[in-house]
């Protein structure tokens, strides 16, 4: 089956879903990169009075300092996205380096780091984050994403270590060593490529979860302080005025449900495509 | 509760020969819960308002009014030369415990506050007491190293414990007009009446602390009528939903809470009172005072409050005037400006406070970087290693002027002058020659601009309508609830 | 000319039973020797063994005289120069995120024999009988049998002496399998094989000696003939027996 | 299985053993000196001292460690620095809150999450089908917070249904109010979790209704409902059952930020005001506590999953 | 000839935007042995599916197929459900995934066994369905019936399996056995066993089968007709016997030319 047409059939049915994805995390992306180069007002600059409501001047309303929320929303996409990639980034990191490891080691060796992730991940990512920002001098940014990478990892590695287990036992690894080809040769050249579909997938996800727990912690006050206007941390700035100014702690929600649903459907519609070209012949 | 429904049974019960409930139990919403139970034990801010007054007595009493009235006692006497005092305790008094009231009990309850092991706020005040003796049961002599004019105000926060008491983070035993009936950490802590009590019975049948850690939550609850009255309100939005709303009563009383800027004026280029002047200047206090609290709280340029005797406006010392902040911070060298570190604890205003300031100082070239930390960080990094530049904080208590004499405060202003005006007042001869010494200070640490004040919270209660003759002032953070009368 | 010997070789794998027991055969230089035997009876166990995947607990494998050293890898670079394999599932072997050329030249590569290896590649896939814009395409793109051929060539680009193949018609179409046999036939001239398989009548149309296994031990060996003819071991005799013939016709 | 079940335990026991190294490690990491916390303000050098010695902060780490270690096989939580009550017992007191929270809403997202999962495969291609993976889905992508801050408005605030947050002083003693403070955080965590649970049980229904033994049992005369019931919930559960400890960990993590909304007095909110106070104790003893939790959950799924699933049983023999 | 058990006219099987079985007819009469040659994927297992009912909802059938004289392409699930187990059984090809890994043997015989005790009318209580789920054990030749009862599927062997999966399409003692390459997953010694086993046993029963195969020699074996398909279409059928000897398509020939070859060369004639 060609790949073009399979695409053009399959843009009503369940592709529709990818599409919707792609548009959600495509602005929000686009956004966030715009918002490097302009927004509409500094991010710091009283311009509005207190509170006032969405107009053609503050597209989104301004905050209790009288900032433009609109501006907020865009430099917090850029933040999301950050937080979203780096956490993803370190929890990759780490966690494909020990999950190959694991799938590699002796069986000692692996049951013991099998173990490990588990009781890693029984430690929720979130609380895993707020002990390391706990732990760091100064919450910052940096330390929130080293937090949520670090809470990853384990739920990465495990995934790593089942999808690398699965590639050993192919024959074409086999093929490969017969061949002549040595350990690091394979990992790189056979095992890499083709867990990074699979492993793409999850990452996706985790990067939903990041985004997600990222808001949970500012919300609880461990996230990135101001100046960083971090979704999390306007809705917790904006709840004591839910009453008064409900659009302040309605628009960051939505933007960040936005994302994770947008990742969400991203990510699923993808699955289908590679379970799809996975089955052809 | 499917509702306490607060409003429906609000209408005044017509033909009801009493204006109140006596066994009704009274809802107090508070953000504030103790950490344990002993206030010489660094329980917080939340212990005094629940106990002080309720649980347990002073020998004072610092009424709402703002006066220092003898409560356990029942006279006094000062030796002329003002160092010795001599106390007669009230008869028929009684601990919850059954215990009765007794001079050794007096004795160490004074002497828990000033003992070394003691984190209480207020220990240094109370530390040019000599000796205590009890000659009977019924009375104790107080000698002093030097007078002291305020001393019943100080005694007025020292509970008077019973000496039998044991465990007192986990329990109590008081002479007040209720006894703690249960604490659920997290949640609630609940008073009832004490029988045995030596005064007039509480108008009520028990007042019960709910807790909340945010103020949203503690919002929602007096609007579902879950509590029946918040202390004090912590943003003007809250109050939107109270005001002009029949079912509740929103009243202002007069506050003592004061958000400042402290510099650690050790420390360069905050030794520079030019620069402190500088920057006081650069800050549009009134925007601000507008952004935090729309048409509420006072701006009064210094820090001490209307409430206290030594206090006039001192808004025109270096008033808002950016023009003149750049001059000044270049006569001080600072032309290009300079960068500092703020730390901002970290919960309602004070980030947004933060961000406030950042963005007016970046106008007189001086840089800001926000540093947020929690309260117990507060306490450990800056009130006690002071290792800061500068910080926010709320300074809520009475009559505190007296840290700008201690040059050992976090905030290291040493002042020769002040400190000695301030140490004289405590030995002046009367409450005028007090009054004008600290008037004076007042003058002079403003003059220097040895913090940047910011404003005066507003002090506002609001209850549900059908509760009454709560205190409204929360001086030092007492809440007196023996008066509170409900409808039900 | 021995090429190949196997003397008493055991083995089982980590805390199990053994797999194989005291297994004896030689391979002939140019010849094409058979290993049959049902499910589980070892064979892909012993073939691992000849590919120097895992070392025999007990005896020894002599590659042209010398011992095979698994665990010197001087000693493999050169080995597996000479020896090269072919498995039996065509979807698995080929690795699905390469090109057929990256696939075929990987041993070229892997073992840095010189010379120009997209000629090598073009004229391995040429001898499989598929065209040479093949190199360019993905595995996914081609069918079972091309898989197996596109994987035969990977196994003889680098001119070995020694093929070893895993059941590698076993999961084909009768009609494909009779090619595949074909080309195996056709390379087998130019050298040696060993073609594990437990279909008896690939065996029999591709190999000039047999190897019966069964439970880890060898029950039977000889030339393909004497033993399709008069299998003396009660366990060859019923698997000949149960081989399903076509109806007897023209 | 009685083997697997003692080898099981003794990875349970390693594992707490790895998560408290894992803990006091972390913890030694947080900044400045617990007896600090201890003495609060205004204390002098010998205070501190004094304090250190009597927590142990003064001593090796490897003492430290071992204290600890001892400590531990006691269940000896220690005293709160800032609340000088036992840790444990605050801890017993908070889990009668967040236990009954976090099982009942985990109950109900399964309750919820099962049939509707079931329900989506089986009706995949059709268009409710559908709705139903839309709505999991948005129910995946919403702040758990968020939901519980809109719950909160719709049904305390404009309704007047139910209390907006708090418990009752008395606890469960005062059943009424204690079940009634309870509905929304419930629900809260409840639709959130059934969200991603029920994608979950989809997914492997879906897997389940494509299988070859359904096939059979159908080809053999069983109509859909009788061969699903009968052999389709049973294969289905077994995968379930595998993620379902992970899922109870995140419906614990759901009650820290739950508990915030709501003001309820449990884990959560003693951790977040551990950790806000530098409460070393108090955040040590949430910690193991809750990781004890999960691993035990993790356990109990093991175990069932085993019972569930013959191959299972024999593969760990 | 009496009644056709099995009628298919003009099937033709399409997904959404491709055909998989073109046009097929063939007929099935009762207690004949019927045949399905082709090779991977010519759309063998979609024909025998379309028979019994079961396809794939992403699979539109059209033509007809009269089944035991009723129609199946459009009938309502409840009468496919009365009309599978009674007049058509099947056995399919993997014997590990077709079980239930959930269920003990014995359990999994016993249900249609007791489905079809009750459409009998026949008593179906615990000791009947024993006794006649021991008869069906020694039918199949399956050892150890104590142990086996008890096994779950993994716990035997890949032949036993399948003899399991016969057993519980015989308890159905249907009119119609469609055997869906039930032995390729086997040994050849296993196989063997497998298809005596069959054979006799629709001989003793007179149940009609159609069995499915790519392997020519064992579809030779068993059947009287067969069908020969390639890409979904049938390329050839007739008498067993004239096909596999004397086929008059190319396709075919290829086959039959191949199976010759390895079966000459058993021979030792190659
Ligand atoms: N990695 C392994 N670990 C443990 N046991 C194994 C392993 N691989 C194979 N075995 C066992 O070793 C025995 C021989 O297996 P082997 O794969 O060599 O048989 P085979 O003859 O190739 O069978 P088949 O025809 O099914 O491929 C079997 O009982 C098998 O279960
Ligand atoms: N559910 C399905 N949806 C779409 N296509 C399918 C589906 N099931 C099977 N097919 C396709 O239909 C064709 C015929 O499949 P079928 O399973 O009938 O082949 P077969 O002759 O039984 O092959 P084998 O010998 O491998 O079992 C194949 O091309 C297959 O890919
Ligand atoms: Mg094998
Ligand atoms: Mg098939
Ligand atoms: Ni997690």
């Amino acid at each position: 089956m060609s790949a073009s047409k399979s695409i053009l059939t399959r843009f009503s049915g369940t592709n529709a879903t990818f599409w919707l994805g792609l548009l959600l995390v495509g602005t929000i992306t686009l956004t966030g990169l715009l918002s490097l180069v302009w927004t509409p007002y500094d991010l710091s600059d009283m311009v509005a009075g207190r509170l006032e409501a969405p107009s053609w001047q503050h597209w989104a309303g301004s905050d209790r300092l009288g900032r433009d929320l609109f501006t907020q929303l865009m430099i917090g996409a850029q933040i999301a996205l950050i937080v979203g990639c780096s956490a993803v980034a370190i929890g990759a990191a780490i966690g494909v380096t020990t999950g190959i490891l694991a799938a590699f080691a002796t069986r000692f060796l692996d049951d013991a780091l099998a173990a490990f992730f588990d009781i890693l991940i029984a430690f929720p990512t979130l609380l895993t984050a707020m002990l390391v920002v706990a732990a760091s001098d100064e919450a910052s940014l940096g330390t929130a994403i080293l937090a949520l990478g670090i809470g990853l990892s384990p739920i990465v590695g495990r995934i790593t270590r089942l999808l690398t287990k699965q590639v050993l036992s192919q024959d074409y690894i086999t093929a490969a060593r017969v061949s002549g080809s040595s350990w690091p040769s394979i990992v790189f050249w056979h095992i890499l490529p083709n867990i990074l579909p699979f492993l793409g997938v999850n990452l996706a996800l985790q990067f939903g979860l990041a985004v997600m727990a990222e808001a949970s912690l500012s919300y609880l006050g461990l996230g990135a302080p101001p100046p960083n206007a971090s979704w999390g941390r306007m809705l917790q700035e904006a709840q004591g005025t839910v009453y008064t100014a409900p659009w302040g702690a309605i628009l960051p929600g939505l933007a960040i449900f936005a994302l994770v649903i947008g990742v969400n459907l991203l990510t699923d519609g993808l699955r289908d495509r590679l379970d799809a070209s996975r089955r052809q012949v | 509760a499917l509702l306490t429904a607060s409003a429906l049974t609000l209408t005044p019960a017509a033909g009801l020969a009493q204006d109140y409930t006596p066994d009704a139990v009274v809802n107090i919403g508070s953000l504030y819960e103790p950490q344990n139970l002993d206030n010489t034990g660094g329980a917080g801010q939340g212990i005094n308002e629940a106990f002080n007054g309720n649980v347990y007595e002073g020998l004072f009493v610092l009424t709402d009014g703002g006066d220092v009235k003898p409560k356990l006692v029942e006279s006094y006497e000062i030796s002329d030369d003002g160092l010795s005092y001599s106390f007669t305790l009230k008869d028929g008094v009684t601990f919850h415990s059954g215990d009765p009231l007794t001079a050794t009990d007096v004795k160490n309850s004074i002497e828990r506050v000033t003992a070394e092991t003691s984190s209480s706020s207020r220990k240094k005040s109370l530390s040019n007491i000599a000796s205590i003796e009890t000659p009977d049961d019924k009375t104790v002599v107080i000698t002093l190293e030097k007078p002291s004019i305020s001393l019943p105000y100080n005694l007025s926060y020292v509970w008077i414990v019973n000496d039998a008491a044991t465990d007192i983070s986990n329990s109590e035993d008081g002479t007040g007009p209720y006894q703690l009936q249960e604490w659920r950490r997290g949640s609630a802590l609940a008073l009832v009446p004490f029988d045995g009590y030596w005064g007039d019975k509480p108008t009520n049948g028990g007042v019960m602390f709910q807790y909340f850690t945010d103020a949203t939550a503690q919002n929602n609850a007096l609007l579902t009528g879950a509590v029946d009255i918040i202390t004090s309100i912590q943003s003007p939005d809250a109050l939107s939903l109270f005001v002009d709303n029949p079912d509740f009563t929103v009243s202002e009383g007069a506050s003592t809470t004061k958000e400042l800027l402290a510099y650690n004026d050790r420390i360069e280029p905050f030794n520079d009172a030019k620069v402190r002047s500088a920057l006081s200047r650069a800050v549009n206090k009134e925007k601000l005072l507008q952004a935090i609290w729309g048409d509420y709280g006072t701006l009064i340029g210094s820090f001490v409050p209307p409430t206290d005797p030594w206090y006039v406006d001192l808004n025109d010392v270096n008033a808002y005037d950016p023009e003149s902040a750049k001059a000044l911070l270049a006569e001080a060298g600072y032309a290009d400006g300079f960068s500092f570190t703020l730390d901002t604890p970290d919960y309602d205003p004070h980030p947004v406070v933060a961000q406030f300031l950042q963005n007016e100082l970046a106008k007189i070239n001086v840089d800001v970087k926000i540093n947020i930390i929690t309260a117990n960080e507060w306490y450990t990094k800056i009130y006690k290693s002071h290792d800061f530049e500068a910080t926010l904080q709320e300074h809520v208590n009475h009559r505190d002027i007296v840290f700008y004499g201690n040059p050992d405060f976090y905030w290291g202003y040493n002042n020769p002058e002040v400190t000695k005006l301030i140490s004289g007042s405590e030995s002046a001869k009367s409450i005028d020659e007090q009054t004008k010494m600290l008037t004076e200070a007042n003058r002079i640490i403003a003059e220097d601009a040895a913090s940047m004040w910011l404003y005066l919270y507003p002090q506002i209660v609001v209850s549900t309508s059908n509760v009454s003759g709560y205190p409204l002032n929360g001086l030092n953070s007492q809440f007196f609830a023996a008066d509170i009368k409900k409808v039900d | 000319m021995t090429l190949l010997s196997v003397e008493n070789v055991g083995f089982s794998y980590r805390s199990g039973k053994p797999v194989l027991e005291d297994i004896s055969f030689t391979v002939p230089r140019g010849a094409n020797v058979g290993l049959v035997g049902e499910s589980g009876s070892g064979k892909s166990t012993l073939l691992r063994l000849l590919l120097g995947l895992d070392s025999p607990q007990k005896g020894r494998i002599l590659f042209d005289g010398a011992p095979l050293e698994a665990r010197s890898s001087g000693y493999m670079r050169s080995y597996r120069k000479r020896v090269q394999a072919v498995f039996q599932d065509p979807y698995s072997s080929l690795d699905p995120s390469h090109r057929i050329l990256r696939i075929i030249t990987e041993p070229l590569r892997a073992l840095k024999i010189p010379g120009d290896h997209r000629q090598m590649a073009t004229k391995a896939i040429t001898a499989v009988g598929l065209a040479p814009d093949s190199l360019e395409r993905y595995p996914h793109q081609f069918s079972g049998g091309q898989r197996q051929r596109i994987a035969i060539a990977r196994a003889i680009v680098a001119r070995p002496d020694l093929v070893l193949a895993d059941e590698a018609v076993s999961a084909l179409d009768l009609s494909t399998r009779i090619r595949v046999v074909d080309l195996f036939e056709e390379i087998s001239e130019a050298m040696t094989m060993v073609f594990v398989s437990h279909d008896m009548g690939v065996v029999a149309a591709l190999c000039d000696q047999i190897v019966v296994l069964d439970k880890g031990r060898i029950v039977e060996a000889g030339l393909t003939n004497d033993i399709l003819r008069a299998p003396k071991h009660p366990y060859t005799q019923s698997l000949l027996a149960s081989i399903p013939r076509m109806p007897a016709g023209s | 299985m009685l083997k697997y079940l003692i080898r099981r335990l003794v990875i349970l026991l390693l594992s707490l053993f790895v998560a408290s190294v894992v803990l006091f490690i972390l913890l030694r990491l947080l900044p400045g000196d617990p007896a600090n916390a201890l003495l609060g303000v205004g204390a002098t050098p010998e205070q501190i001292a004094a304090a250190q010695a009597q927590i142990g902060s003064d001593q090796p780490l490897g003492m430290q460690f071992l204290t600890y270690l001892g400590d531990l096989i006691h269940f000896d939580l220690g005293t709160s620095f800032v609340s000088r009550s036992s840790v444990l017992d605050e801890i017993t007191r908070r889990l009668s809150v967040t236990l009954p929270l976090a099982l009942s809403a985990f109950f109900l997202a399964l309750l919820i999450a099962v049939p509707l999962g079931v329900f989506a495969a089986v009706k995949a291609n059709r268009w409710y089908g559908l709705v139903l993976s839309i709505i999991s889905q948005i129910g995946i992508a919403v702040p758990v917070f968020w939901l519980g801050i809109l719950m909160v408005y719709a049904f305390a605030l404009n309704l007047r249904w139910l209390p907006s947050g708090g418990f009752p002083l008395r606890g469960y003693a005062d059943p009424g109010r204690a079940i009634e403070s309870m509905v929304l955080p419930v629900l809260t965590i409840a639709l959130i979790m059934s969200a991603s649970l029920m994608r979950y049980v989809r997914a492997t229904t879906l897997k389940v209704l494509g299988s070859d033994f359904l096939r059979t049992a159908r080809a053999l005369g069983e109509s859909f409902p009788e061969a699903f019931i009968r052999h389709g919930l049973r294969n289905a559960a077994v995968p379930v059952v595998s993620v379902l400890g992970i899922e109870l960990s995140t419906t614990f993590l759901g009650a820290v930020v739950v508990e915030q909304v709501f003001s309820l007095p449990g884990m959560g909110s003693m951790l977040l005001l551990g950790i806000q106070q530098r409460d070393y104790p108090n955040i040590q003893g949430v910690l193991i506590v809750s990781t004890l939790l999960v691993l035990l959950t993790g356990f109990l799924a093991d175990i069932l999953q085993r019972l569930l699933d013959p191959r299972l049983r024999q593969e760990a023999r | 000839m009496t009644q056709d058990l099995l009628s298919v006219q003009n099937l033709s099987l399409s997904t959404a935007d491709k055909g998989l079985v073109k046009n097929l007819s063939f007929t099935i009469a009762p207690g004949e042995r019927f045949g399905l040659i082709g090779e991977s994927g010519s759309g063998k297992s979609l024909t025998s599916l379309a028979v019994s009912g079961l396809l794939p909802p992403s699979i539109k059938p059209s033509g007809r197929i009269i089944l035991d004289g009723q129609e199946i392409v459009g009938a309502p699930g409840k009468q496919l459900d009365s009309l599978r187990g009674d007049a058509v059984a099947t056995v399919f090809q993997e014997p590990l995934t077709a079980l239930d890994p959930l269920m003990p043997l014995g359990k999994q015989i016993a249900l249609p066994l007791r489905r079809r005790l009750r459409r009998e009318g026949k008593p179906s209580g615990r000791a009947e369905v024993n006794r006649h789920m021991r008869d069906l054990i020694d039918q199949v030749r399956l050892p150890d019936p104590e142990r086996l009862v008890r096994a779950y599927p993994h716990e035997v062997s890949g032949g036993q399996r399948q003899r399991v999966a016969i057993a519980m399409a015989l308890a159905c003692r249907p009119k119609l056995l469609i055997a869906d390459e039930p032995t390729t997953a086997l040994d050849v010694t296993t196989q063997d066993q497998i298809i005596k086993l069959l054979t006799s046993l629709v001989d003793e029963l007179g149940i009609a089968l159609m069995f499915i195969s790519h392997d020519l020699a064992v579809v030779g074996q068993m059947v009287e007709r067969v069908m020969v398909m390639r890409n979904g279409a049938c390329v050839e059928s007739g008498l067993a016997a004239d096909v596999l000897t004397a086929p008059k398509d190319s396709y075919t020939q290829t086959l039959v030319d191949a199976a010759h070859r390895f079966d000459a060369a058993l021979e030792g004639r190659s």
